[in-house]
């Protein structure tokens, strides 16, 4: 297995799991684009740009992009109500 | 080490179903099923992978060129748009659990005994 | 559970599990060997049949189309329910949003953004449309070019032309394309019925590998896909985008 | 034409979610009904049609070139079949009882009905295991949208995200399965990957693979401990959603379990005589923990929520003798039961939008000028106690003769035990509601005080129909003549691996015809379904009137239910975390019980 097979598929790990371990959800969403992103590349390693393209466009900016709406959507319904929440 | 790939998606399956189960906010779990999803992406194209296999387009390379499997490509993109759009239901789903309960957290959706 | 209870049972039972896995995963042939014969044939025999340079485009719009179309339908009730959940929580708590209001609420942007969000805008929708067009061509196809469009739409509102694209109201146009999009791919797997084969048999000329108008069906199933993902994204981000802004009070920070 | 029944119900909604803003409502009532009652014929044609030999519809043409398939199939038999008429027939019976009363509807949730069941339709019918995978998203994803949208009431949309996250997590370990396989065969139909698997031994892929395509299907079937989303999903979902719920989906994972075994594992895992008391582990646990938690519920839906879990755990154990006759046993007990537990759930739908309420004790006494709907929940109640002449008495006829057969007798135990509990919590229920007294002074004080006033809707015959008819279809289901001999045909069919795979990659409909099946015995099982409605109506009996127990009797009772009850309620929380933590301990746990079964 060549080096930068290696390198990719360790960055994936830790990535994810560094995903996993940030526990302030509008952080997450940051370090999430950023592991769609190096998936992404690791398809790109894979032969199938068919498939890093969708991982990219979803997983680097759709899905974030969504969790990011949401928890603006949350915020603004917490200053509606008034009421506070513990992150 | 020719396994690696493989070991990397049980990883992070099982980190993914970590993040979920110790959640304490509904956001977070649902990014982090993202997570636990995306090892499928990872098993179906490695156990597809071909060593020197050109990825399977066959615009400027002749047909008959040693070439990755183009099924688990298809999988893998079903498998993609599956998750993104489960994870946007869930958030939407999220985001009126809060209204309920005013809280993101799982814990304290509370729940009527019978 | 307590969450601590949770979390020791939850790790006692992750470790066995992952022993499972990856003993079962040391079954798999080596990484880099691909055994099956499935991929293989498809890669010698696509091309030549579906006039498709893009195998991955022929299995998934043509040999595994149905998966497709699952898929789409997939997505299509993903959006759907996601319109419910967010359209009836805003019938609940909100008075209609008029046109007032929505001026009002919208995001304060500086020129130099909007400018370049607009400038943006025409080279973003071309690149979407070259994806979805050329699908059965090179990597990308419906759903990446149709997530890009969607992001175009997105740019609009970052530019601060919100207003604008309620004009258009993103609900009514991202309903109406997404479910054309959805009805266009089963009415092709129909077609392929109407022309007495079986559904969603590619029954148009299938041209020359390499030409834009080749392989039959495939890119009129991309352009079906295409239409669906915009529609269905720009649903998706407009539903949160919707509830947003709506809500938020004048002078509050998102 | 026979992609009709998926193809069909996903363009009408299409078309009707694109024409909302300008299609009246009754219209678009009417479409989608017409649709449900279309697909339920199309499928019932299709059934008729693979009485003979297995309808194989190849997608796009693509017939298998040397044992290889290229495309997608519909690899159609008679059990396939019948699953996806039982969820078109449940679908128009709940879009008819929904006809006078969902007002909050909107074209969107029509839309989402037919996707749900074209979804069903199409996991049924496909002989693809991704295609299985592809379907089974798609009417979860349409499921989790409908047990959340009643967003008035926040139980439902905590049921939800429980419901969406444990399956979703079910999901990915059954595309890991896919993806395992996959790797060793380089196929994804089911015959092939039969076919290619029966050369090898049964080794760790295999086994793994096995563990973690069933894992995926337990968790949608709520196999304990695999069951934690259900009861909160099932049970706060709208009656419409709640009839296909509680009727077919559960059952949906258990034919997945029966025909992924039978079509791709079965010649590997031949020789591990362990595997069957593995699964029946996990069909008992999961018969005892649902018929208890039944026993213990107050809210009617959940009751019935639970009594599905109970009956999964039933049919799980005919499946598991791994045998012909307990599968034929088990699919015509599941299609039964199906139409039981749909029935009483638009019961309790009724009793929702008449009386306002789905609590038994709040509803104690307010029954009483509802006698038919009594007698209907009684008849379900008879229904899934196994008495004749419903068909969940042959279905179970059937099953406790394959035990016999098998050397497992003590099963028939479990299922007296079973029925009775289920069918006893339904008459307490019914008893209270329908006949007891008067809630007493902490129900008084849990009611609006001006009750006497409120209105109740007057009673649609729509929403009476569906209720009788579903009851009439699984009678019909018992007394059909016939049938039982037809069911062992279908189940011979549905377990004989070599055939179908020969049906499938080579076109070849030469079925061994079975032949004259023995007459069945049927007055032993008469007598022990009447041994289970009794022990069912006594149990009901002595919760409604505990004073007239000796009291020391009481007293026993109570010391050795109490801590038993407390255990199961606390663990019925509801937490999503939980039930995600006992989906990978129930995996963990069967996984290494297969390991040491399979050598």
């Amino acid at each position: 297995m060549i080096a930068l097979e290696v390198t990719v598929f360790l960055l994936v790990a830790a990535a994810g799991t560094a995903v996993v371990l940030t526990r302030d959800p509008l952080n997450q969403a940051i370090v999430a684009s950023f592991y769609g992103l190096v998936l992404g590349i690791m398809f790109f390693v894979y032969q199938a740009p068919d498939v890093a393209l969708s991982q990219i466009t979803v997983g680097a900016v759709a899905l974030p992009l969504m969790i990011l709406l949401a928890l603006a959507k949350v915020r603004a319904l917490r200053g509606g109500n008034g009421e506070d929440d513990d992150r | 080490m020719s396994h690696l790939p493989y070991v990397v998606a049980a990883w992070l399956l099982l980190v993914g179903l970590y993040g979920v189960v110790t959640s304490r906010n509904l956001v977070h779990a649902i990014t982090c099923l993202s997570v636990a999803q995306s090892s499928t992406y990872i098993l179906l194209l490695s156990v597809g992978f071909e060593r020197g296999g050109t990825a399977p387009i066959f615009l400027d390379v002749p047909v008959g060129t040693k070439a990755v499997d183009p099924v688990v490509g298809a999988l893998a993109l079903t498998d993609i748009v599956v998750g993104a759009t489960v994870s946007a239901l869930l958030l939407a789903l999220a985001v009126q659990a809060y209204k309920h309960h005013g809280s993101l957290d799982p814990e304290r959706l509370g729940r009527e005994q019978d | 559970m307590t969450p601590t209870l949770r979390r020791r049972v939850f790790l006692v039972a992750a470790v066995v599990a992952g022993a499972l896995l990856l003993w079962g995963l040391t079954g798999l042939p080596d990484y880099g060997v691909y055994a099956g014969p499935y991929g293989d044939v498809l890669n010698r025999v696509a091309v030549a049949e579906r006039k498709a340079a893009n195998v991955v485009a022929a299995v998934t719009f043509d040999y595994r189309g149905i998966d497709t179309m699952g898929e789409e339908f997939i997505l299509f009730a993903a959006v759907l329910g996601v319109a419910i959940l967010l359209r009836a929580q805003r019938d609940e708590t909100e008075q209609p949003p008029d046109e007032d209001a929505a001026d009002r609420h919208a995001p304060a942007t500086s020129n130099a953004v909007r400018v370049v969000g607009l400038a943006l805008v025409g080279p973003v929708v071309l690149f979407g449309l070259y994806v979805v067009t050329h699908g059965h061509l090179s990597p990308g196809g419906g759903f990446q070019g149709g997530v890009v469009l969607a992001t175009a739409a997105l740019l609009v509102y970052l530019s601060g032309e919100y207003v604008t694209l309620r004009r258009v109201s993103p609900e009514v146009i991202g309903d109406l394309a997404e479910s054309t999009g959805a009805a266009g791919y089963v009415a092709v797997g129909l077609l392929g019925v109407a022309a007495g084969a079986t559904f969603l048999a590619n029954v148009l000329p299938l041209g020359e590998p390499g030409a834009l108008l080749s392989a039959g069906t495939i890119p009129v199933l991309n352009l079906a896909v295409g239409l669906e993902v915009a529609g269905g994204f720009v649903l998706l981000l407009s539903e949160f985008l919707e509830q947003t802004l709506v809500i938020r009070r004048p002078g509050e920070v998102t | 034409m026979d992609a009709l029944p998926v193809a069909l119900p996903l363009l009408v909604a299409a078309i009707l979610v694109g024409l909302a803003p300008v299609c009246p409502r009754r219209a678009a009532d009417a479409a989608t009904l017409a649709t449900a009652a279309v697909v339920t014929l199309l499928c019932l044609a299709l059934l008729v049609r693979s009485l003979d030999e297995p309808v194989v519809y190849w997608f796009g043409g693509w017939t298998p070139r040397d044992g290889i398939a290229l495309g997608v199939a519909f690899a159609v038999d008679p059990v396939g079949a019948a699953l996806a008429t039982l969820a078109g027939v449940l679908a128009t019976a709940a879009l008819t009882f929904s006809w006078r009363i969902f007002e909050a509807v909107r074209t969107l949730h029509h839309g989402l009905m037919l996707v749900f069941l074209a979804g069903i339709v199409g996991f049924c019918l496909s002989g693809d295991l991704f295609s299985m995978f592809v379907f089974y998203e798609l009417f979860s994803v349409a499921a989790y949208a409908l047990a959340g949208y009643r967003t008035t009431d926040p139980g439902s949309v905590r049921g939800a995200l429980n419901f969406a996250i444990t399956n979703s997590v079910g999901a990915i370990l059954l595309l890991g399965g896919i993806a395992l396989l996959y790797g060793r065969t380089g196929a994804l139909n089911l015959a092939q990957l039969g076919q290619s698997l029966a050369t090898g031994p049964a080794d760790r892929l295999v086994v793994v693979a096995f563990l973690l395509l069933m894992v995926g299907f337990f968790v949608k079937a709520a196999v304990v401990p695999f069951h934690f989303w259900l009861a909160d999903a099932y049970a706060l979902a709208p009656t419409v959603v709640g009839v296909l719920f509680a009727g077919v989906v559960s059952e949906l994972g258990l034919y997945a379990v029966a025909r992924v075994y039978w079509t791709v594992f079965s010649a590997p895992l031949a020789e591990t005589g362990g595997l069957r008391g593995v699964m029946l582990l996990g069909a008992v646990t999961t018969a005892l923990v649902g018929g208890v938690m039944c026993l213990l519920q107050h809210h009617l839906a959940r009751m019935l929520a639970y009594a599905t879990v109970s009956h999964v755990g039933l049919t799980l154990a005919g499946f598991a003798l791994l045998g012909p006759a307990g599968a034929g046993g088990a699919v015509l007990y599941l299609v039964a039961d199906g139409m039981i537990k749909g029935s009483l759930f638009i019961s309790v739908g009724i009793i929702d939008h008449h009386l306002h309420d789905v609590d038994e004790r709040r509803l104690a006494g307010r029954g009483r000028h509802l006698p038919w709907l009594a007698a209907l929940m009684v008849a379900g109640a008879l229904g899934l106690a196994g008495m004749p002449p419903f068909g969940t008495f042959l279905g179970k006829a059937l099953m406790e003769e394959a035990a016999v057969e098998t050397g497992l007798p003590w099963l028939i135990g479990l299922f007296v035990v079973v029925a009775a509990l289920t069918s006893a919590a339904l008459l307490r229920a019914t008893g209270r509601v329908f006949l007891g007294p008067r809630g007493g002074a902490e129900a008084a004080a849990t009611r609006s005080p001006d009750e006497a006033a409120v209105r109740h809707p007057h009673v649609h015959a729509t929403q009476v129909v569906p209720a009788v008819g579903l009851l009439a279809g699984a009678v019909a289901v018992g007394l059909a003549p016939g049938l039982a001999d037809a069911v062992q045909d279908a189940a011979g069919r549905f377990t004989d691996r070599p055939a179908y795979a020969a049906a499938v990659l080579r076109g070849a409909g030469d079925l061994a015809r079975a032949g004259a099946h023995p007459p069945l015995h049927l007055v032993g099982p008469a007598l022990l379904a009447a041994l289970s409605a009794l022990l069912g109506l006594g149990l009901a009996l002595a919760a409604l009137l505990p004073e007239r127990l000796p009291p020391r009797l009481r007293g026993g009772v109570a010391r050795a239910w109490g801590p038993v009850a407390a255990t199961l309620r606390g663990l019925h929380n509801g937490s999503i975390g939980d039930s995600v933590t006992w989906l990978v301990v129930g995996m963990s746990t069967f996984g290494g019980l297969l390991v040491l079964v399979v050598r």
